[in-house]
């Protein structure tokens, strides 16, 4: 359903170029949802936006390809692109809190995408947006109402309808649970299940928590310095981990079901402005050899999906 | 160490100039709670609940509206301005965010020599490295002359907790010490606490959204909802065998790495804090509601040797 | 109408009450206590009679103690008398409240030609950030802001004389004043050129200015890379999602600014003699005549507060956020 | 870094902060050396009335037969003393009204802003206008009458951030750390609503010179010492502007619009600098 390759997503600061995506390959399945996780710096959202082409003006695609359906949408008129924004791909962003303008309705913005595309008459998108309102869970009450006067989960379910009231073939959701209460996450994560399961959407869902990734992900990455350290099927990933900052990650969240100590993971996160070649992980790792100084980031594929970006494996073999 | 009972806090909700709605903000609707010396301590709640307010008020940094805050023994809002002085000598806090916690205009060196300047108290050079080095940021010059502008998150959350340690205090405040900081760097901060808890008898109350690093730490932990403790036990009662509805569908909901999706028994949303349902504030999202619920709020009573919840069906 | 509306409402109505009750107590304080005050002036002034000044010290009170001639002064400025003008020897009301009506025919059309121009080119600007447009914009809207105005009213001068033909004084031509009321309204037209051209340029540059750094904030908000995402075309980011919300700094900064549109019309009238208020004022200054002066001060800025109370309704009702607090 | 090596540090990257100080430094130089560069004693007549700008005479002479040039140069003067001195007393003004105001709150909180509203909302201008006509518009008083009025603005914008940095928790943690309350304000909050202040105070810079101008040109200010506006003010009772005597005029007007500009664009070096999330120009 999508495929990236060799993307390469630079963001030029004062500083110096920052490679925020460096050299990234992907394929997600279609009707599926893709969890990719990483910390704040590891050049997840910014591989988001790429998708939908919508980066900040100081950020480009250097190069490579990213497919959609088999089009590969690098090579789009920024028109035709438009096309494409809010039909066949939405986006849901992180803090859903400042993704909804304060001066319209939550009718009118659920229902801007149809007026936007099909150029529908506006009592027709309206209903649809009741409609789809419903299908997130919210009542009839809050069309008429400002974002200010919706609690945390009321506006990340409307920014959800917002997002799939196009019929998107895939849904990009950046930290789409950040700052809500844990009975709200979980509430929204079983909404984006239903989505994948009844209408076959598919999902990239980006996070820094993992294990909430793992529990809706089919399958997922794991990202660091703005490459792949590890991708696979999402049990896989999490029960089999492979590579040291995937186990580093695992190992640092608490389980109240063990009484194992939790460790962190030495050092802090490598900067993006024109890092050294080599495994980007390399300051932090305990498994660190001098060859690793030279990495080039060849997958080393263990067992169909599962593809591991460490020196400790070799490539091709288990 | 530290002895809360009944402790409010209402914020009068202000519409107009001249009038005063007579409505409340009940943040805290009675707390009661003991905490031991030596002991760390979590109070755990969603946003809304009230417990940062908890934290203030023990801080002092905010009075209550009714109840008692005593430490050691020492009613906390009699002091005396002076003696108030010395009592904070003993208590230091850290919050949540490690960027707006510490001022983006002082250097590093002044952030941590504050509370001993402040307090009148002697240190020298060697010290001040010892402290900084004490939370792993070595060697302590490379960062004592920076501003918290040049540090990672990481490194300034430190900074902040080596500030909270410079002059040694009994007792630390810890306001969703980590919700802000990389899962990777968490737990380094979490072992610290706990170490230094161990070897200094340091007495801990960590006030935070997730259950599952009060559990990993905490040695009890208190759940609050809606400006009142429901649940009260140590880690093992609350974690292993939680008996109100409320902490157990916040265990439910919380996802553990390995394992599959449980079923959450919850209703609706936290309501607002001006209007606390009548009888067991629960009541409108429980999933066990009886009529007895609607009407009577529940005593907090001690179930099994020190496990307390306020629910009817126990 | 809800109660928090109605709440709002009275809010604002006892403030402005308020401000207007402290601008009689200024008022009263400046024109009493301040030396030169207008006690000692009226004594000497050679324009007017013995008999005059007993009348005038009768009705306001001027050998009364401080707090019953401020009673009387309270009095007399709620019901518009300011006494008789030391210079036209008429009521100071009968002066300034026809200077008020050709001050409105200058000031509306140029404050809404101000604010009508600098909101879409402020806007233009603010999404074409550093581009060309975007300096020849900003760059204009500086120089404008930073010009006085009555010199960029006297260069206009400078230029009309050249080209010739353009009245630069006054409101009518002498020779029209007997004329139909159609020929006075075009002759009126041409006096209100230059005058209008000049407030409009002055007032347009800070309008500008505010519109594009509001705007620029608002770009940056996220709910309009959500635009974006859902398709949005660049026209609709801008004039659907952004403007709107760009505008609500500009209708405050509208609401406070009345003083400065003030000043731009005190300063257009007199370099064009636009017998306004501003120009009463400037004869007043001149030919000291200081209950002329104290009742376009009081007017001036009653006029101001009541047109921030107006706004303030207006902002109110743009931005839900304030309606439903 | 402190905060000084920073600003300069950063300033040669900022075109706008580099342009504001060197027309700013410019006016400066020409206020100081003005003896040095004047051709002519300013006051003196050096040639015939009105004359048309020539070699002799750069920007011509006046109704007295006074050299433009040479008054023009004397004139940088009184903008530059009277605009730094008012701009002076304003900030000092608004900064320590905003500063008790915002972090005591409260009572005096109240009627400050009442205070500041009432000024917000009466017209500056005007004000300034009616007392400098009562009292006289001497130096002294017009730098006194614009400070005086000109507080308001400063005071609300640093209440606003005062009110939002105290809620900050480093200031929490210093009152938790026996930090008085004076302590708090001085050494935490200061330094935060600096760069604004600065920003400010430019910008109330602007702000004087021009009022300066405008009252001496309508005649309320001091006519006797030499000023731009004071040139514009003879320009204008003389009737130049309608008597072909073009050339009157224009010197001091462009001069202000430079000296103005100059002061905003140091405004906004302050503010893009230190709070590199607002940069705009």
């Amino acid at each position: 359903m999508l495929e990236i390759r060799d993307l390469i997503v630079k963001y030029k600061t004062s500083k110096g170029s920052v490679s925020a995506v460096d050299r990234i390959s992907l394929e997600i399945d279609k009707g599926t949802i893709f969890g990719l996780v990483g910390e704040s710096g590891s050049g997840k959202t910014t591989l988001g936006l790429s998708i939908l082409r919508i980066l900040s003006p100081n950020a480009s695609i250097e190069s490579g390809d990213i497919l959609v359906s088999g089009t590969n949408i690098t090579k789009l008129k920024e028109r035709e692109m438009r096309n494409w924004r809010g039909k066949k791909i939405a986006m849901v962003f992180q803090g859903a809190m400042s993704s909804l303008n304060p001066l319209m309705t939550v009718e009118e913005q659920v229902a801007e995408p149809l007026i936007i595309h099909e150029n529908m008459e506006r009592s027709l998108a309206n209903r649809k947006a009741r409609d789809n309102l419903a299908n997130v869970g919210l009542g009839e009450n809050i069309l008429k109402r400002y974002p200010h006067e919706l609690s945390g989960g009321m506006k990340q379910r409307v920014v959800i309808a917002m997002a799939i009231i196009g019929h998107p073939e895939l849904l990009i959701a950046d930290e789409p649970t950040t700052a809500l209460d844990v009975v709200t996450q979980h509430r929204i994560m079983k909404l984006f299940k239903a989505l994948r399961d009844e209408y076959g959407i598919t999902i990239i869902m980006i996070s820094h928590d993992l294990p909430i990734v793992a529990e809706v992900a089919n399958s997922m990455a794991i990202m660091y310095g703005g490459k792949i350290s590890e991708v696979g099927n999402a049990r896989e990933v999490v029960t089999k981990s492979k590579h040291p900052y995937t186990q580093g990650l695992i190992k640092s969240i608490p389980n109240p079901k063990s009484s194992e100590v939790i460790r962190g993971i030495p050092g802090e996160p490598v900067s993006l402005v024109n890092p050294s070649p080599g495994c980007r992980f390399y300051d932090r790792c305990s498994f660190r050899r001098d060859i690793c100084k030279t990495y080039d980031y060849n997958p080393a594929v263990l067992d169909g999906q599962h593809k591991v970006y460490c020196n400790l494996y070799e490539v091709g073999k288990q | 160490m530290i002895e809360a009972s009944d402790v409010k806090k209402y914020y009068p909700v202000k519409n107009t100039l001249f009038s005063r709605t007579g409505r409340y903000v009940k943040a805290l609707d009675g707390v009661s709670l003991s905490i031991d010396k030596g002991v760390i301590h979590s109070l755990v709640g969603e946003t809304g609940s009230g417990k940062s307010t908890f934290g203030r008020i023990v801080m002092a940094l905010t009075s209550p509206t009714a109840g008692i805050v005593k430490i050691d023994g020492v009613d906390l809002f009699s002091l005396k301005k002076k003696d108030l002085k010395s009592m904070r000598k003993r208590i230091q806090i850290i919050f949540q965010d490690p960027y707006s916690s510490l001022n983006p205009k002082l250097k590093i060196r002044a952030s941590i020599t504050e509370p001993l300047k402040l307090n009148h108290i002697e240190y020298d050079e060697k010290k001040i490295a010892a402290v900084v080095e004490s939370v792993g940021l070595k060697p302590a010059e490379d960062y004592l002359d920076r501003f918290p502008g040049e540090l990672s998150g990481g490194q300034r959350q430190r900074t902040a907790i080596a500030r909270a340690f410079a002059i040694s205090p009994e007792l630390i405040v810890a306001d969703e010490p980590v919700s802000m900081v990389d899962v990777s760097i968490r737990a380094d901060f979490l072992n610290l606490l706990k170490e230094t808890n161990r070897k200094e008898n340091l007495t801990v109350l960590l006030i935070t959204h997730d259950l599952f690093v009060a559990s990993y730490i905490s040695d009890r932990i208190s759940v609050l909802y809606l400006g009142k403790i429901v649940e009260e036990s140590d880690k093992n009662g609350i974690v292993g065998h939680p008996l109100h509805p409320y902490t157990q569908a916040l265990l439910d909901s919380i996802p553990v790495l390995g394992e599959g999706e449980r079923e959450v028994n919850i209703k609706g949303e936290i309501p607002n804090p001006i209007d606390i349902p009548p009888g067991c504030r629960f009541h409108p999202r429980c999933p066990f509601v009886m009529d007895k619920c609607r009407q009577v709020e529940p005593e907090f009573r001690e179930i099994e040797t020190g496990h307390f919840v306020s629910c009817h069906l126990y | 109408m809800s109660l928090s509306n109605l709440s709002y409402i009275l809010r604002r109505t006892v403030s402005a009450v308020l401000t207007i009750f402290a601008i009689i107590i200024l008022n009263f304080i400046l024109f009493r206590l301040l030396p030169g005050d207008p006690i000692t002036l009226l004594y000497r002034s050679p324009a007017l009679t013995q008999h005059q000044i007993n009348l005038l010290t009768e009705e306001f009170g001027l050998n009364q103690p401080l707090w019953i001639q401020f009673v009387i002064f309270f009095k007399n400025s709620l019901m518009g008398n300011f006494g008789i003008s030391f210079f036209y020897k008429q009521p100071v009301t009968s002066i300034i409240i026809p200077a008020i009506k050709n001050s409105l025919i200058l000031l509306i059309p140029a404050n809404l030609m101000a604010i009508l121009l600098g909101m879409f080119t402020g806007a233009i600007s603010a999404w074409h950030r550093g581009k060309k447009i975007d300096s020849t914009i900003l760059g204009t809207s500086l120089a404008l802001y930073a010009m006085p105005t009555f010199w960029l009213g006297s260069m206009l001068i400078v230029v009309a004389l050249h080209v010739g033909n353009i009245p630069v004084e006054g409101m009518y031509s002498i020779d029209v004043l007997n004329q139909s009321a159609i020929i006075r309204f075009w002759d009126l037209l041409g006096h209100l050129a230059l005058p209008l051209i000049t407030l409009t340029l002055v007032l347009y540059g800070e309008f500008t200015i505010v519109m594009r750094n509001s705007l620029l904030d608002v770009l940056s908000e996220d709910f309009i890379l959500t635009a974006k995402a859902k398709g949005a075309t660049d026209s609709r980011i801008l004039w659907r999602h952004a403007f709107p919300n760009g505008l609500l700094p500009l209708v405050s900064l509208i609401a406070i600014s009345f003083g400065l549109v003030i000043g731009g019309v005190i300063f257009t009238e007199i370099v064009f003699s636009w017998p306004g208020i501003g120009f009463v004022t400037y004869t007043a200054i001149f030919m000291r005549d200081y209950p002329v002066l104290q009742g376009a001060f009081f007017l001036i800025t009653i006029t101001v507060v009541l047109a921030n109370y107006f706004a303030d309704f207006v902002y109110s009702y743009i931005d839900p956020r304030i309606r439903y607090q | 870094m402190n905060p000084l090596m920073n600003y300069l540090g950063q300033l040669r990257k900022s075109k706008i902060g580099l342009v504001g100080w060197g027309i700013i430094l410019t006016f400066v130089f020409i206020a100081i050396f003005a003896p040095l560069i004047s051709p002519y004693n300013p006051n003196a007549i050096s040639g015939a009335y009105y004359q048309h700008p020539s070699m002799l005479h750069l920007f011509g002479t006046n109704q007295e037969g006074q050299d433009l040039f040479s008054q023009n140069m004397y004139g940088t003067r009184i903008p530059l003393i009277v605009g730094t001195t008012a701009a002076l007393v304003a900030v000092v003004l608004g900064l320590l009204v905003g500063l008790f105001s915002g972090y005591f709150g409260g009572v005096p909180d109240e009627i400050l802003m009442r205070i500041t509203d009432f000024f917000l909302v009466v017209p500056a201008i005007v004000l300034m206008i009616v007392i400098s006509a009562l009292i006289g518009g001497t130096l002294t008083n017009v730098i006194l009458i614009i400070g005086g009025l000109s507080w308001p603005m400063t005071a609300r914008v640093v209440r606003s951030m005062v009110l939002s940095i105290k809620e900050w928790p480093f200031v929490e943690v210093a009152k938790s750390s026996n930090g008085s309350s004076l302590y708090i304000m001085f050494k935490h909050i200061l330094p935060n609503v600096m760069p604004v202040v600065f920003a400010n105070a430019a910008l109330s810079v602007a702000n004087a010179i021009f009022t300066q101008a405008a009252l001496v040109f309508i005649g309320v200010g001091d006519v006797t010492d030499l000023s731009w506006g004071n040139i514009m003010h003879f320009a204008y009772i003389n009737g130049t502007i309608t008597t072909g005597i073009w050339w009157y005029m224009i010197p001091p007007g462009i001069f202000i619009v430079l000296l103005t500009v100059g002061f905003i664009f140091l405004s906004t070096s302050f503010e893009t600098i230190f709070n590199p999330r607002t940069r705009r120009i």
